[in-house]
């Protein structure tokens, strides 16, 4: 009984390491794979919806970019100009309040019925009155049809930027007629969103197989698409951490990682690709200018030390290769970037004589920031880490307050954080959209930066609006930028590098500032 | 005047999802002053239950307990002023606080009778134990010492009526009659009554100046301990003392009673003992012999 | 023969010596001892700045930094060294607070019954519905990320374990015949729960809270981990790990916070399970049954 | 036995069942039906008080930052919820949709909740299932040898062992055993339930291997094995070292007791012994332990999930927790304590199976 | 067959607590062994059958026939416990399983002994119980032991002691958990079927009442050692050892008085029907 018992155990222990290893070996290789080409994508789902008209999130635009076409897109990953799509040409009128443009004849949407005007009226109507997320795109912009295939997008005043906002997927054109038998309307009461997350209306090279914003989208080549045939049949985009991401591909189980932070592509394996590309995210800090919300942060000076005493090339080896500081509020890649030359560079001494002339002492102040948020796989905790260190070193305590998004949001959104660290992504690539930043704007009132809070900063914005031209407009954004890094509550500290690592077997792999990935751009060797 | 008195008792066990069971069904019985009361039945007969009922541990559901002509209160969450009644309980392992010396333990009890005169040591001195042990925690001493010490703190209190509820139970032979004698000697020296609830009917006998003998919640007969010895009336007492073996050498199997005591759930109707009696009659089936001192239809009182 | 009293059995602590000789005890109370002295002297064991950002980052274990450097050019030595002081003290601060709870509430609930029993009792069954990190992740997240209001949410769900088994204990305790005894010879409600029940249910309760420590340290670091717990640059040793997630490759970040965490709770749950097979065999089911 | 001596007899025999009142298991039934509705609603009323002393506001969590300006979009979206309503009434408004099965939208998936719970809950029921299978099939053949072998060598080292498999912090083995097997040993199969390129199988049940073998799908059905092995290894071990002990300490009861000397008194083999005598006594505490343990493991998962990319409940309560979406939260309670309520169902029941004096009562 | 215990010394964890023990049982006789709680009676009758606790360790000789039990090998033990050997425990309601059916409990070691099938067991089964004087045996075949009284339950044990028709049969406090009422019939049971069927029986209990109604030869221990042992009429009447002395003395019960109400069923020995 005794022997049989340890026999017994013996056995037992042996069949628990044969099924842990069993178990590993009956896995089959995952990258080759019967007649269908399968694409594995792994990312960090920012996810909400499939519904073009509704969606804003990186992961939402690139599954919009592969089921949905838009009426002008861009080449690659050149954003400087918009290029045709399902519009064939487009023209921009003197006053730049007019933009016509003429439909592709041809193109189908995936039932096999034509993409006509009445489908790009209703699309873009719907977007701008169903008051979704993205509508603000097309705020003021009328949408009419001069005839079935002429367009015309009127603007109450010069919108020059409306064709760098054209590509953006959300404003990807549905099948009207399909969209409507499920309660698609052009205003709040629209209730097509759980039909277009289940299956897809678009014209673009894929379609909707499954959707589930948490875990898994997984498309299917659109057997009618009327381009050129992409080379995957189905593409699954898994909601992974960033750290699993690097695992999966390095062990070939996806193709595609999306998100790696700069320490994680540091060792990776030669087989596979990796591409490392400023990202258009500019990470900030803002410095709250409201008294009622602090009485530190809204000293000039407080703020100098600040921006003085930021160890800017300790941040940026801490978001690794590929990153690169950011000189202004404006991203590297659009019109009106400050030169990487006038790149911030630490001053401690001068921080230091700038938090002794602010009279403030040894101020503490919160430095609020979404805890569990990550840009471009770079996570905002070690940030912040670093700058509490670095602001020591000054004089200033930082007291580290993260936050589940949701919270550190309300807070940023109402203008109650007295410091943040956040980051602004592009709603469309031009300089514009940083108008945001200025004094009673969007973004300036989450500093507390009211209106008229600072006469020469917005004196400049309004220049840089007006200007026309992109010589002009280059100078006059520099101006803005110059201005708001000398006097704003706002600084600039990194764009991380946006860092995918492919399979060698995918090929046509560009970052792109947008939708991050263009799928059916991407090829196997 | 009777110390105690059982007037038609009746205490029902409720229990979720089972039957109501009456553990005792109508039982009367009285206690005098200086007199040893023995209460013997076999299990399940409700004798521990009357013991509890009578210190108001369990709920009466029918009939009166009187102590001392005061009707007897359950014991709720306020503080019992009702201390005349102290009780020895049957399991010499539970019935001291393992966490307390037993000196403390025996203090209680002088607390109780505000007496301060005695002291501790007195009283383990008096149940046959050294003095010095009042320094002791009870996992020190023998099941037999810790039911002494169970006896020195009831009488510590300096009850009128004492009850032993099966006190010697669960002692070794060589130490069962010593004790039973003890709390005998003690009780009556101090003037108290003694209801003594056993199922060995031999120390009963040793102690007891009267029997109630106990069947199916019911009190069959009562009497003079040496008259129920000597002339056992109610067939079921006969029953049990000629079931108890003697140890004579002699090799007598002792007479057997057929059947089994029934659910007291679900007893049987008419005289609850009918169904094992040997000399049951047509009568015993239909109806109940509520009558004493012996509660059968062949000792009617006329 | 006859069934013994199972508090009766000599006091626990005259039973220590002998549980004491048992092997896992000794490497448990060396563990647990250890740990405690790095706790209080941390300080002067560590050879960094836990939070000084200075070194080389992403080292690799090695002369100077013997557990490597983390992601931020930190000692991780030093950081687990200082997050004993985190960790440990919020944990026993935990445990004394659920017991203390728990146990008066189950204790009421045992000893007096009818309504507050069923009251405090249903409220148990609500948390124990619950699965706890489900419930503690809710109340973190409702009452905002940190460590104090984390120990708060652990405290939420850890109460009603003790409160079901103080009561149990005490329902035991309260039938049994010296209490009988103690309220026939007059003592008040109050007294008898102060003087015979409470004393005799505490060592079972506090065997328990021993074998508790540990899992509410994970619990706990759990928590951390998800970042709803400690707040950085807190050398919390489950933000350690979190930390380490992300850069698994430099595998010493989260392994060695990983197994501080283990050897701490590893060594209360050592010296637990000795304390318990030290208990009464009926008593300690009552508590197995629950130390989950 | 019986604290009171003079309890009745257990004889519950033939006469009891004579009394032709309620059925004693429709009466328990019954209570434990209400008692169920009552933890219910507790359930609800515990989850949306929590959800709403949250200082955030779900609106920042589900409206993009750019949306967020516009405040015609943030009314809009209050309405769609009713988080414009007074807070009684937004429970009211919840607890109607409950009695119609209707769980709500949920905020973040813009879906209802009951779809996504239909989605995620099989993810974790098999996850969870599979662990407490292995738990129950290692803890108890652990536990047996151990107290089969008492002193021994092997009982000491399946002790330690056990007290290491409970003081394991899960969230980071799960991590260490992805970067172990998985990426270093390269033994295992990655995140997610099944191989992208073989698919999901045709649902049915939601359960992958279930679903697979229902399909026919042997090649889906070991690939679904292999992905869940690791995280469910991973998730039993606490439970495993739980159910040692405990199998080891309730073996050793059952082997003191009367009958089974008696057993052992009567010439029957040693494994008729073990199987027939001690474990079916042994089983009902070790039912009861089991049943607790599914729902520490249903916890475990939050943390397990979110290493090994298991799309389950796990993480959505994670990311409902922290984005405040109100309605998910409470249906992830809602499932959870009503899997709570079977699984406790589901013990009592198993008591009758093994015991016939509770199925007799 | 007889059985031998000759110099039978238990130790458990170290302590020595059976200090050379020598007993001899024989056909058809009852073997009372007695003593108080501790003096090492219960050890000694689960020596025989090899079921002392865990860390025990026994030497000396037990000799059935010609084999000795201390040295049998585990798989022949077997066959001699329930087949040659068999005991009854002292609390019916703790010795049978609660969870298995009386049929079961009786029936297995029937099929593992003696090799029947499931018909020839069942109907031996029924038998027994009959012989046991269970009512309705048939129905009772069935039946859970929860669902019998506690005599019945002793009955029921016995009828599975007996089940393989062993030689040698241990019954430790056989009637210490029963009343009165009950004892005396299962006392007149086991006396009964120890004459009938020539079974050598140890009687192992503390009531020296019952002792002296059953038992042919008794012996006496105190801690650990045989004091006296002796016939039964010499051991209770004229001891001889001091101890035994004491025992009888502390007893309530003075020498049967003329007026013995047990007076009636005396000389009518064995009543076994």
């Amino acid at each position: 009984m005794a022997t049989r018992s340890q026999t017994a155990a013996l056995l037992l222990a042996g069949a628990l390491a044969l099924a842990a290893c069993g178990s590993g070996g009956a896995s089959p290789s995952p990258s080759a794979s019967g007649g269908s080409r399968t694409l594995v994508i792994d990312t960090s789902f920012d996810l909400k919806t499939a519904d073009p008209g509704r969606t804003y999130e990186p992961t939402g635009l690139i599954v919009g970019k592969a089921v949905y076409e838009t009426l002008l897109t861009f080449d690659g990953a050149d954003v400087t100009k918009p290029v045709p799509a399902l519009a064939e040409s487009y023209e921009l009128s003197e006053d730049g309040r007019t933009l016509t443009l003429k439909l592709r004849q041809g193109a189908t949407f995936a039932d096999g019925s034509p993409v006509t005007a009445d489908d790009v009226v209703f699309s873009l109507t719907r977007v701008r009155d169903m008051k979704g997320t993205p509508s603000f795109l097309l705020d003021g912009v009328d949408v009419a049809k001069t005839d079935d295939s002429t367009i015309t997008l009127t603007s109450k005043t010069a919108n020059p930027t409306l064709p760098f906002i054209l590509p953006n997927p959300a404003l990807g054109i549905i099948n009207s007629k399909l969209a409507q038998q499920h309660g698609a309307t052009t205003d709040p009461q629209d209730k097509a969103e759980q039909y277009l997350n289940s299956s897809s209306a678009g014209s673009g090279p894929y379609q909707i197989e499954s959707f589930n914003v948490s875990s898994q989208v997984t498309l299917k080549a659109n057997p009618a698409y009327h381009g050129t045939k992409p080379a995957y049949d189905r593409v699954v985009i898994r909601n992974v951490e960033a750290a699993t991401q690097k695992l999966n591909v390095s062990r070939g189980d996806s193709q595609i990682a999306l998100n790696l932070s700069g320490d994680q592509v540091a060792g990776m394996p030669a087989t596979l690709q990796v591409t490392k590309t400023p990202s258009a995210n500019v990470i900030f800090l803002l410095a709250n200018q409201d008294s009622a919300v602090s009485g530190t942060t809204t000293n000039a000076k407080f703020v100098e030390a600040v921006r003085k005493g930021v160890d800017y090339a300790g941040l940026l080896e801490l978001a690794g290769e590929g990153s690169a500081l950011a000189p202004g509020i404006i991203p590297s890649q659009l019109l009106g970037a400050l030169p990487a030359s006038q790149a911030p560079a630490r001053d401690l001494e001068g921080a230091k004589a700038a938090l002794a002339a602010s009279g403030l002492g040894n101020p503490t102040v919160k430095l609020e920031y979404p805890s569990e948020l990550t840009v471009n796989g770079l996570s905002f905790q070690p940030l912040a880490e670093r700058i509490q260190a670095n602001l020591k070193e000054v004089g200033i305590t930082v007291d580290l307050q993260p936050a589940p998004v949701t919270t550190a949001l309300d807070n940023y959104r109402n203008g109650k954080e007295e410091m943040g660290l956040w980051y602004w992504g592009p709603d469309y690539p031009d300089p514009s959209d940083y108008l945001l930043f200025l004094p009673g704007k969007t973004v300036g009132l989450r500093a507390g930066w009211k209106e008229g809070a600072s006469k020469e900063v917005e004196e400049s914005g309004e220049k840089a609006a007006a200007a026309i031209g992109d010589e002009a407009r280059t100078a006059a954004y520099a101006d803005m930028q110059n201005q708001l890094n000398a006097a704003g509550p706002f600084v600039p500290l990194l764009q991380p590098s946006q860092n995918i690592v492919t399979a060698a077997s995918v090929t046509g792999l560009a970052y792109h500032p947008v939708w991050t990935v263009d799928i059916a751009d991407l090829g196997v060797k | 005047m009777s110390l105690l008195a059982i007037d038609d008792l009746v205490v029902e066990h409720r229990s979720p999802g089972r039957p109501v069971v009456r553990a005792v069904a109508g039982a009367s019985l009285t206690v005098a002053p200086g007199e040893v009361v023995g209460l013997v039945g076999e299990s399940g007969c409700g004798k521990s239950t009357l013991a509890r009922a009578v210190c108001g541990l369990n709920p009466v559901t029918n009939g009166s307990i009187t102590f001392d002509g005061e009707p007897v209160t359950p014991l709720g969450l306020r503080r019992r002023k009702l201390t005349g009644i102290q009780m020895v309980f049957q399991d010499p392992y539970a019935s001291l606080n393992p966490r307390r010396r037993v000196g403390d333990q025996i203090a209680d009890g002088l607390r109780t009778a505000r007496d301060t005169t005695t002291s501790p040591a007195d009283l383990l001195e008096r149940v046959g134990l050294p003095r010095e042990y009042a320094d002791r925690h009870p996992h020190e001493f023998s099941g037999g010492q810790r039911q002494r010490i169970a006896i020195a703190r009831a009488l510590a209190a300096r009850p009128r009526l004492l009850i032993g509820d099966e006190p010697i139970s669960a002692l070794d032979a060589s130490a069962q009659s010593q004790v039973a004698a003890l709390m005998r000697d003690l009780a009556v020296e101090s003037g108290a009554g003694l209801l003594f609830i056993s199922h060995d009917l031999s120390v009963v006998r040793l102690v007891a100046d009267r029997i109630a003998v106990m069947y199916l919640g019911r009190i069959v007969e009562v009497g003079a301990t040496a008259e129920v010895w000597a002339r056992p009336r109610h067939p079921y007492t006969r029953a049990l003392l000629r079931a108890v073996p003697q140890p004579d050498g002699l090799g007598v199997l002792p007479a057997e009673l057929p059947g089994d005591v029934p659910d007291p759930a679900n007893p049987p109707g008419g005289c609850r003992f009918h169904p094992r009696c040997p000399l049951v009659m047509d009568v015993c089936r239909d109806k109940d012999p509520d009558f004493g001192p012996v509660a059968c239809w062949l000792h009617e009182p006329k | 023969m006859r069934r013994r009293d199972p508090l009766a059995r000599k006091g626990l602590l005259k039973r220590l010596p002998v549980a004491w000789r048992q092997p896992l005890a000794v490497v448990g109370a060396v563990l647990a001892v250890a740990w405690l002295v790095i706790a209080l002297a941390a300080p002067v064991l560590a050879p960094h700045d836990p939070l000084a950002q200075d070194l080389p980052r992403l080292a690799a274990p090695g002369p100077g930094h013997w557990f490597g450097t983390d992601q931020l050019g930190r000692d991780i030595l030093s950081r687990v060294i200082h997050g004993a002081r985190v960790t440990i003290p919020l944990t026993l601060l935990l445990v004394a607070l659920s017991v203390l709870i728990g146990g008066l509430l189950g204790a009421c609930a045992g000893y007096f019954g009818r309504w507050v029993d069923e009251t405090i009792m249903r409220v148990a069954d609500l948390v124990f519905a619950f699965p706890t990190v489900i419930l503690a992740m809710v109340v973190a997240a409702a009452l905002g990320a940190s460590l104090a209001n984390a120990v708060l949410a652990v405290l939420v769900v850890a109460w009603p374990a003790y409160a079901r088994v103080t009561r149990g204990l005490v329902l035991g305790v309260r039938e049994r015949e010296f209490v009988l005894s103690g309220r026939l010879l007059g003592f008040s409600a109050w007294r008898s729960l102060r003087v015979d029940v409470l004393p005799n249910v505490t060592g079972p309760v506090l065997v328990l809270a021993t074998l508790d420590i540990g899992t509410a340290l994970l619990l706990l670091s759990g928590l951390s981990f998800l970042g709803l717990g400690a707040k950085p640059p807190s050398p919390e040793w489950g933000v350690m790990v979190a930390s380490g997630v992300e850069v698994f490759d430099s595998w010493w970040v989260a392994t060695f916070p990983g197994l501080a965490i283990l050897t701490v709770v590893l060594a209360f749950n050592f010296l637990g399970d000795t304390l318990r097979d030290a208990l009464d065999p009926r008593t300690a089911r009552a508590i197995k049954e629950r130390a989950l | 036995m019986s604290d009171t001596p003079d309890s009745p007899p257990p004889v519950p025999d033939t006469r009891a069942g004579r009394r032709p009142k309620a059925h004693p298991l429709a009466r328990f039934l019954v209570r434990r039906v209400l008692l169920a509705l009552l933890m219910a609603w507790g359930i609800t009323l515990v989850t949306f008080v929590l959800t709403n002393l949250v200082p955030g506001d779900p609106v920042a969590a589900n409206l993009g930052q750019r949306a967020l300006g516009d405040p015609a979009i943030v009314a809009q979206w209050r309405a769609e919820h009713g988080l414009d309503q007074p807070l009684w009434q937004q429970y009211l408004i919840h607890l109607q949709g409950l009695l119609h099965g209707d769980l709500g939208m949920s905020q973040q998936s813009h879906r209802p909740v009951s779809e996504d719970l239909a989605e995620f809950v099989p993810a974790t029921l098999e996850l969870a299932g599979a662990a407490i299978l292995v738990s129950l099939v290692l803890g108890v053949a652990f536990g047996v040898v151990a107290a089969l072998r008492r002193d021994r060598l092997s009982d000491h080292a399946l002790r330690v062992l056990s007290l290491i498999g409970i003081s394991v912090p899960t969230f980071w083995l799960a991590l260490v055993a992805f970067y172990v097997f998985f990426y270093r040993l390269q033994l295992t199969p990655g995140s997610g339930r099944v191989d992208v390129a073989l698919g999901p199988a045709p649902p049915v049940t939601g359960l992958q291997t279930v679903d697979a073998l229902l399909a026919g799908r042997w090649d889906i059905f070991s690939s679904a094995l292999a992905h869940l092995a690791t995280p469910a290894l991973v998730l039993a071990l606490y439970t495993i070292g739980l159910l040692t002990r405990f199998t080891r300490s309730a073996v050793l009861e059952v082997l003191g007791q009367d009958y089974v000397r008696a057993a052992r008194a009567k010439g029957l083999p040693g494994r008729v012994v073990l199987f027939r005598y001690v474990l079916r006594s042994a089983l009902v505490p070790i039912i009861t332990v089991a049943g607790l343990a599914f729902g520490s493991l249903l916890s475990g998962t939050v943390l397990v999930e979110a290493i090994f990319a298991w799309p389950g409940i796990g993480q959505y309560a994670y990311k409902s927790a922290t984005t405040l979406d109100l309605p998910a939260v409470m249906g992830v309670g809602l499932v959870v304590g009503a899997v709570y309520l079977v699984i406790n169902l589901a013990v009592d029941v198993l008591y009758g199976v093994i015991d016939p004096r509770v199925r007799l009562r | 067959m007889t059985l031998d215990i000759t110099a039978l010394r238990v130790s458990i964890g170290g302590r020595e607590i059976l200090h050379g023990v020598d007993l001899r049982l024989e056909a058809g006789r009852v073997h009372g062994l007695a003593g108080e709680s501790g003096s090492g009676k219960t050890m000694t009758g689960l020596a025989v059958l090899g079921l002392l606790p865990h860390g025990a360790r026994a030497s000396g000789a037990i000799r059935l026939g010609d084999r000795d039990l201390l040295s049998l090998p585990a798989k022949e033990l077997n066959r001699v416990r329930g087949g040659e050997v068999a005991m009854v425990f002292q609390d019916p309601a703790t010795s049978l399983h609660p969870m298995l059916t009386v049929g079961r409990q009786l029936t297995e070691h029937m099929r593992h002994h003696l090799r029947l099938g499931r018909a020839e067991a069942r109907a031996r089964a029924v038998d027994l119980l009959a012989k046991v004087r269970i009512p309705a045996p048939e129905e009772a075949y069935g039946r859970y032991p929860h669902q019998f009284s506690g005599g019945m339950r002793q009955r029921i044990a016995i009828a599975i002691a007996l089940a393989c028709s062993p030689k040698v049969l241990i019954a430790d406090e056989p009637t210490t958990a029963l009343d009165v009422t009950v004892q005396a019939g299962v006392l007149r049971l086991l006396r009964g079927l120890c004459d009938e069927l020539g079974l050598a029986v140890l009687l192992v209990t503390h009531d020296l009442g019952v002792m002296s109604a059953v038992a042919d030869e008794v012996s006496v221990m105190k801690d650990g050692q045989v004091v006296e042992s002796g016939p039964r009429g010499n051991v209770l009447r004229t001891p001889s050892h001091p101890y035994t002395r004491t025992l009888l003395a502390s007893l309530p019960t003075p020498p049967p008085e003329p007026d013995s109400p047990a007076g009636p069923s005396s000389g009518s020995d064995a009543e076994a029907r």
